[in-house]
């Protein structure tokens, strides 16, 4: 008896069918919500939490209320789809996900398909934090729209600071062994090789994703090979580890990084006491001089224990809505032909565009710095005291790559 | 033979029992022909299809488990394999409009299964028990790695991905509409289960059961172990390779997730919780753990808590599983004497519940005030609305732990009473226990 | 290039004392119980977070003493009132026994600490470099993790092999009827040496907590290597978990160090095959696969070596 | 029955077994005709069932030789050994506790019956293995308890299934170890007659410590003490053996 009322409970809202007229706009968020990745999942859905909020504070979109759905995908791509078919049949029309680009791929190549086999009924996919280069390249796809700078376009702006700085002579470079590893590792090397041909690639190390405990072992290689920059897409676990194993040895180089301000970054930096040794690449910081952007950071300092990890979150979601004022409608395929070649106002300041061929979003980057502030910097990170400093502005039209993408249009 | 010894054998089944047989079978096939008219939506129609490939896992998987006793910790390196290279045949047949039709599939992704099952499964069924159990526990670390560093094959962690609209088709069915997948998914589902059900009774089928109760006896009657344990091993990679396949044809993708831990563990869930003793657990164990693991993410944050606690729990209060459990009722349902342990069940299901329900109130709240210390207390459940911040909830949650675990500790034992009176006079009554 | 193999020599060793640190336990546990205790690694991480959060109130060494002790009680508790129960089911029931308390102890370490790494610190009194060996330091932490994986390891040899105690739960294992006969009462050794294991589990979890990083997942990442250690010294064998721990610190450590690949030793591929499978076989490199290299060592000692390095019973 | 009348069924020759430095089986040789029942006595410890077990393969000898019909199986699986036809029972009851006991005895058919490892047919589809665990049901009078879980049978009933197990896959020479052991008067004697119904014909190698079984049952009796055999021969012949009566029957006889 019980176990029928349990089983009830659960599947009846599964199987349900959701025809209601629709009153809000929803927006699928699909990312981890449990499990290993669901740390970094929270501080997402908090944020577009926010956002919605921010939205509806306004009025919302055409005046509907904007609401976040919260779809675990337990970072696993088959999960992903399966909560997308259940988000769709609960009405939505919009998913947002960024955790992870074997999801993103899956989920890109979900979409694409169902509305080519479910015409009027499209769904629109934003991309926040997925980086693989091949989703707005070969793999490019009309129902998807990407925020977050690629893996590749990153990696220019890094490039174009590093060859500005004559210090770099030896760089090791270190990644996880997956796409986006090893996206980081050969664009360095190429990029290096044209910019800097004089800077020495003195390794080349790939390592397991999430499996290593201790990195003594590759700390011990960089240190042997005399290198003095370390280049890493290293996120998560592998980050942190990888910098206290680097503080135990008492190895002293310069690391540039994709995530050093994820989740336990900071920390990590500090515990390791690199001040001003650990540099990333993206798309802004808390501590921008940029007034509207250090008030949104307070804001949501106010409210949530944790800064702003997704600048970019910010202006997907801003775009979306200015998109459907300007379609006037709410209907998918109006919205994505409002967003192709949008222009717009970056959270962080200055000037970003929506590129039509691949819809890749394009923006100013900075390279920072994470160590001791000075009054120019008002917010710290993590409760450790120390915050970003901005070192270098790139900006928008010197990080425009070009794609290869065939944009199949319907 | 003398007549006598015929008339010692155990009856064959009478015209009668047989009619009941393919009645049950076909009772099934119209059920599964209506579920999709009742129940129409996609996400629904994903979930069923769901079901169907996950039961063909946790049967195949049974195989090993409850038929001939090897706990395996990497039956997905099968599964994920043959939905692989079902993934790779789609895109070869569709590349070079071979006339293969997408029904026929899944065949290539189970023949796949069988060929690495015969490929890995000669050293590691030479022994059963925990050598067996490591070494599957080393390879699928080993596969699942590989997998990985293989990148053109695998596709990395991306995967590989096809589109299943593009293959030869036959009678105009494009497979596109998640209702035709759901078809092709039932159809498997039953051939694949017809198969196994009929495997089991069959002279191999058999065997296994022994090598499972008694593995040195079995080389005194003429058996070679490893050779039942090498066979049992091959047709359960064949039938994970055919789930695994249908997978990939449902997700048009197939990446490394399909060969991880995660995937083993599933399987290893369902099988036991569905119950490895009797042949249907492992079905009813694919439906409970499927929905289980679909519904729970939307009605709680930590739904791995309760899938532990749920498992604990099968394995302490009911080895036999949720099977085990309804068939511990058979002897007394022949001699009719069910009904006295009714209402004893009745009695004792109130304060338990009201236990789980205090245990579940207790979770809840403590997760809204250590996950969401920030939000508003008023939370939502399960679909129950309450204040976590009102004393009245602890208190409540309290009362109904305590309240509950004392009260039916006795009543429980009232139930193991009346149960031994039921048996005993169901005994009585000459029905075999 | 002395350098790299002086350096990945201690590495390794240290490494290995780490693991068998968390191994010491697991053996312990199956070596008297016959349990593969699937949690273990849980309880190492149960360790790490009890450390974590006794060393904020009452600092690193009285949270070395309590934190094992809370959890060796806890150990005990799921002894007495879970696995008591399920041992009449048979190993495999017991086994998967554990393998749910995993999970659910995954999941409450993450209710209740969350689901990012704690600032779980050195104390200040290790804090400092041990020594220094081609400009790379050892931290004082790491000599001390040293020093207490060899103490654990003798002190558990000699109350094993010389003590009553040890005589009495050896025998109680394998006859528990004539132990019982004998006065000695089978249950409450049984729940004394599981509480004892897990409590080791928690040593390594305090130790290794600061020296790693504590967080939720932390049991996951380290649950299968553990059972490779104890597999591969020998199911049982505390002297095997020892060397088998060494054994998989060096050749991990070994490896990372090292970057041959068949495109290193025999030139690159044709470029016909680029983009083949092969072409992903012929570049990867040997410090790639380090780490799936103990489990490699797993199967192929269970195919040509089922008894484990030092291992007396078949497994 | 068995057109091997002649000859010689099993045969040791030089056969050792060692365990590390303890030896438990010394020099022993022996042969058992065929159609003879040849009983194996001896007292507690002496290695009658590690020669057991040696001729059926569960050890293989440290030297020597062992011959099933003047063929070398000494270092053959039990299975191989079974299938050239030679069967042994458990001194501890060793059945498939969770089948029935139709199921055990089904078991132990399927071999001698050529199924193999058959996955294409019936199992209740084969009329021949049907009626062959049918007779050994009856032969060994359990009929009555044929749906019954092997392990829920009675000790006795246990010890017939044993038995049953043991001469269903039709093998010419049975080993039993012991069994009577453990049974009362009664059962004894009718466990008796089973084997000695049962065996007509073949060659009987019986571990025994009833001596009225022993002797009763027995055409040629051998003495193994500390892992030797000491005398060999007809029951009259041992029981005027001054050695073996020294060293085991004494004691009883007194």
């Amino acid at each position: 008896m019980r176990k029928l009322a349990m089983i009830a409970a659960v599947a009846l809202p599964m199987f349900g069918t959701a025809a209601f007229a629709q009153e809000t706009v929803k927006i699928g968020y699909i990312d981890p919500l449990s499990g290993g990745g669901a740390s970094v999942g929270e501080v997402g859905y908090k944020t577009f939490q926010f956002l919605a909020d921010e939205l509806n504070a306004k009025g919302g979109i055409l005046g509907k209320k904007v609401e976040i759905v919260p779809l675990d995908n337990k970072t696993n791509p088959q999960e992903s789809l399966i909560q997308a078919q259940k988000a769709i049949d609960a009405g939505v029309r919009y998913v947002t996900q960024g955790n992870g680009s074997s999801v993103a791929g899956a989920l890109s190549d979900f979409v694409t398909k169902f509305n080519d086999r479910n015409p009027g009924k499209e769904v629109l996919y934003f991309n926040y934090a997925a980086v693989d280069p091949v989703l707005t390249n070969d793999k490019c796809s009309f129902w998807h729209f990407r925020w977050d700078a690629n893996s590749d376009i990153k990696m220019e702006a890094l490039t174009n600071y590093m060859k500005g700085v004559p210090a770099i002579k030896k760089v090791y470079l270190i990644n996880q062994d997956y796409s986006f590893g090893e996206s980081v590792r050969t664009t360095a090397k190429k990029m290096l090789a044209s910019k800097r041909p004089d800077i020495q690639v003195v390794g080349d190390e790939l390592h397991p994703l999430l499996k290593i405990t201790d990195f003594a072992p590759y700390i011990a290689k960089i240190k042997a090979s005399g290198a003095d920059s370390v280049i890493t897409g290293n996120w998560g676990q592998d980050f942190a580890l990888l910098l206290k194993a680097a503080a135990d040895a008492g190895l002293k180089v310069n690391w540039y990084t994709y995530y050093a301000g994820g989740t336990g970054g900071p920390t990590a930096v500090k515990q390791a006491n690199l001040n001003h040794q650990v540099f990333q690449v993206g798309e802004g910081i808390p501590n921008i001089d940029h007034k509207p952007s250090q008030e949104f950071e307070k804001a949501l300092r106010a409210k949530y224990d944790f800064s702003l990890f997704y600048p970019r979150a910010v202006n997907e979601m801003r775009m979306f809505a200015a998109a459907a004022e300007k379609a006037k409608s709410l209907d998918p395929v109006k919205v994505a032909a409002a967003l192709e070649g949008m222009e717009w106002d970056v959270f962080n300041g200055g000037k970003g565009v929506m590129r039509k061929s691949d819809h890749q979003f394009f923006q100013p980057m900075y390279i920072s710095s994470l160590g001791e502030r000075s009054e120019k910097e008002p917010f710290d990170e993590e409760k450790t005291g120390w915050g970003w400093k901005m070192v270098a502005k790139i900006d928008t039209a010197a990080t425009e790559l070009p794609t290869t993408c065939k944009m199949e249009r319907p | 033979m003398s007549d006598l010894a015929s008339s010692a054998a155990p009856p064959l089944p009478a015209a009668a029992d047989k009619l009941k047989f393919y009645g049950l079978w076909l009772a099934v096939i119209v059920a599964l022909l209506v579920l999709p008219k009742l129940f129409s939506s996609g996400g629904s129609l994903t979930t069923f299809s769901l079901i169907g490939i996950s039961i063909i896992f946790a049967l195949s998987y049974n195989i090993l488990l409850g038929q001939t006793g090897m706990l395996s910790f990497g039956h997905a390196v099968y599964y994920g394999l043959g939905g692989f290279l079902a993934i790779h045949a789609i895109n070869i047949v569709a590349k070079n409009k071979f006339a293969i039709p997408l029904p026929v599939i899944p065949l290539i992704g189970g023949l796949t299964g069988l060929v690495f099952a015969a490929l890995l499964g000669w050293v590691s069924t030479r022994r059963s028990g925990t050598a067996f159990a490591m070494i599957s526990l080393g390879l699928a670390e080993l596969v699942a790695s590989s997998a990985l560093i293989l990148r053109t094959f695998f596709g990395g962690e991306a995967g590989v991905s096809a589109n299943r609209t593009k293959v030869f088709r036959l009678f105009d069915w494009s497979f596109g509409p998640q209702i035709q997948i759901y078809y092709l998914v039932a159809a498997w589902t039953l051939l694949a289960v017809l198969a196994m059900y009929a495997l089991t009774r069959t002279p191999l089928g058999r065997m296994c059961n022994a090598v499972r109760d008694n593995p040195e006896r079995v080389q005194f009657v003429g058996y070679d172990p490893h050779v039942i344990r090498y066979l049992a091993f091959c047709f359960s990679g064949f039938f994970a390779g055919i789930a695994g396949a249908l997978a990939a044809i449902n997700f048009e993708i197939a990446n490394s997730a399909y060969l991880g831990a995660v995937q083993s563990g599933t399987v290893l869930f369902a099988t036991y919780i569905g119950g490895i003793g009797f042949f249907i657990g492992p079905i009813v164990g694919a439906i409970f753990v499927t929905i289980l693991s679909l519904g729970l993410s939307d009605l709680t944050p930590v739904w791995q808590l309760y899938f532990g606690l749920i498992f604990i729990a099968v394995v302490m209060y009911a080895p036999g599983g949720l099977t085990g459990l309804l068939m511990m009722h058979r002897p007394l349902l022949r001699a009719g004497t069910l009904t006295r342990v009714l209402p004893s069940y009745a009695v004792a299901f109130v304060p338990t519940l009201a236990m789980i329900t205090g245990l579940m109130l207790a979770i809840e709240t403590i997760v809204h005030f250590t996950v969401n210390p920030g939000d508003d207390s008023h939370i939502k459940s399960f679909g129950i609305p309450f204040d976590a911040a009102s004393p009245y909830i602890w208190a409540m949650a309290a009362m109904l732990i305590f309240g509950g675990f004392y009260l039916s500790r006795k009543t429980w034992t009232r139930v193991a009473q009346a149960w031994d009176e039921a048996l005993s006079s169901a005994r009585d009554k000459g029905v075999a226990a | 290039m002395l350098e790299l193999i002086v350096i990945s020599t201690l590495n390794g060793v240290l490494f290995g004392m780490l693991l068998f640190l968390m191994a010491s336990g697991l053996t312990v546990i199956f070596s008297m119980l016959g349990v593969l205790n699937f949690a273990h690694a849980s309880f190492y991480m149960l360790g790490a977070f009890f450390g974590f959060q006794i060393s904020r109130w009452v600092g690193f060494w009285p949270a070395l003493l309590i934190a094992p002790l809370l959890a060796g009680a806890i150990g005990a508790g799921v002894e007495r009132y879970g696995l008591r129960r399920v041992h009449k089911n048979g190993h495999v029931a017991e086994l998967l026994f554990t393998f749910g308390l995993a999970f659910a102890i995954e999941e409450i370490v993450q209710i209740i600490w969350g689901k990012s790494p704690v600032d779980f610190r050195v104390p200040p009194l290790l804090d400092f470099p041990a020594f220094t060996i081609f400009s790379t330091n050892y931290p004082a932490f790491k000599m001390f993790m040293l020093a207490v994986s060899i103490v654990i390891f003798v002190g558990l040899l000699v109350v094993l092999k010389k003590t009553r105690i040890g005589l009495i739960v050896q025998a109680a294992l394998t006859h528990p009827h004539m132990v019982g006969h004998l006065g000695h009462n089978v249950g409450r050794i049984f729940m004394l040496v599981f509480g004892v294991g897990t409590a080791l589990a928690a040593v390594a979890g305090v130790i290794a907590g600061p020296a790693l990083v504590t967080q939720s997942n932390m049991a996951g990442l380290l649950g299968p290597i553990l059972f490779v250690v104890v597999v591969v010294g020998g199911l049982g064998s505390l002297p095997g978990a020892f060397v088998a721990s060494l054994l998989i610190g060096l050749v991990q450590t070994f490896a990372v160090s090292m970057n041959g690949s068949l495109a290193g030793a025999f030139g690159p591929l044709s470029p016909d095959y680029a983009a083949t499978w092969l072409s992903d076989i012929w570049n990867v490199t040997i410090a790639q696969i380090a780490p799936i290299m103990p489990y490699l060592l797993l199967v192929l000692i269970l195919i040509f070596r089922p008894m484990g390095l030092l291992g007396t019973r078949d497994t | 029955m068995s057109q091997f009348l002649k000859g010689t069924a099993i045969e040791l020759r030089g056969v050792e077994k060692t365990f590390g430095i303890t030896s438990v089986i010394r020099n022993v040789d022996l042969k058992v005709a065929q159609g003879e029942r040849h009983a194996l006595i001896g007292p507690n410890g002496a290695g009658k069932s590690t020669l057991f077990n040696l001729i059926s393969g569960y050890m293989k000898p440290s030297v020597g030789q062992i011959l099933l019909r003047d063929e070398t199986i000494s270092g053959l699986p039990p299975y191989q050994i079974n299938r050239r036809g030679l069967s042994r029972s458990f001194q501890v009851t060793n059945v498939f506790a969770n089948m029935t006991v139709w199921e055990n005895i089904r078991c132990a058919v399927l071999w001698a019956t050529g199924q193999r490892y058959a996955f294409w047919k019936n199992i209740d589809n084969l009329p021949e293995v049907r009626e062959r665990t049918a007779q050994i049901l009856v032969d060994i009078s359990l009929t009555a308890r044929r749906d019954v879980p092997a392990g829920l049978l009675t000790y006795a009933e246990q010890r017939a299934l044993e038995i049953g197990i043991t001469i269903a896959g039709g093998a010419d020479v049975i080993l039993l170890d012991e069994p009577t052991a453990g049974m009362s008067h009664a059962e004894t004697e009718r466990a008796v007659a089973l084997i000695r119904r049962l065996t007509e014909g073949r060659t009987l190698l019986i571990v025994e410590h009833d001596m009225s079984v022993v002797f009763g049952l027995a055409d040629r009796i051998s003495v193994l003490v500390y892992g030797q055999i000491i005398a060999s021969g007809t029951p009259e012949e041992i029981r005027g053996n001054k050695k073996v009566k020294e060293a085991y029957l004494g004691e009883e006889a007194a």
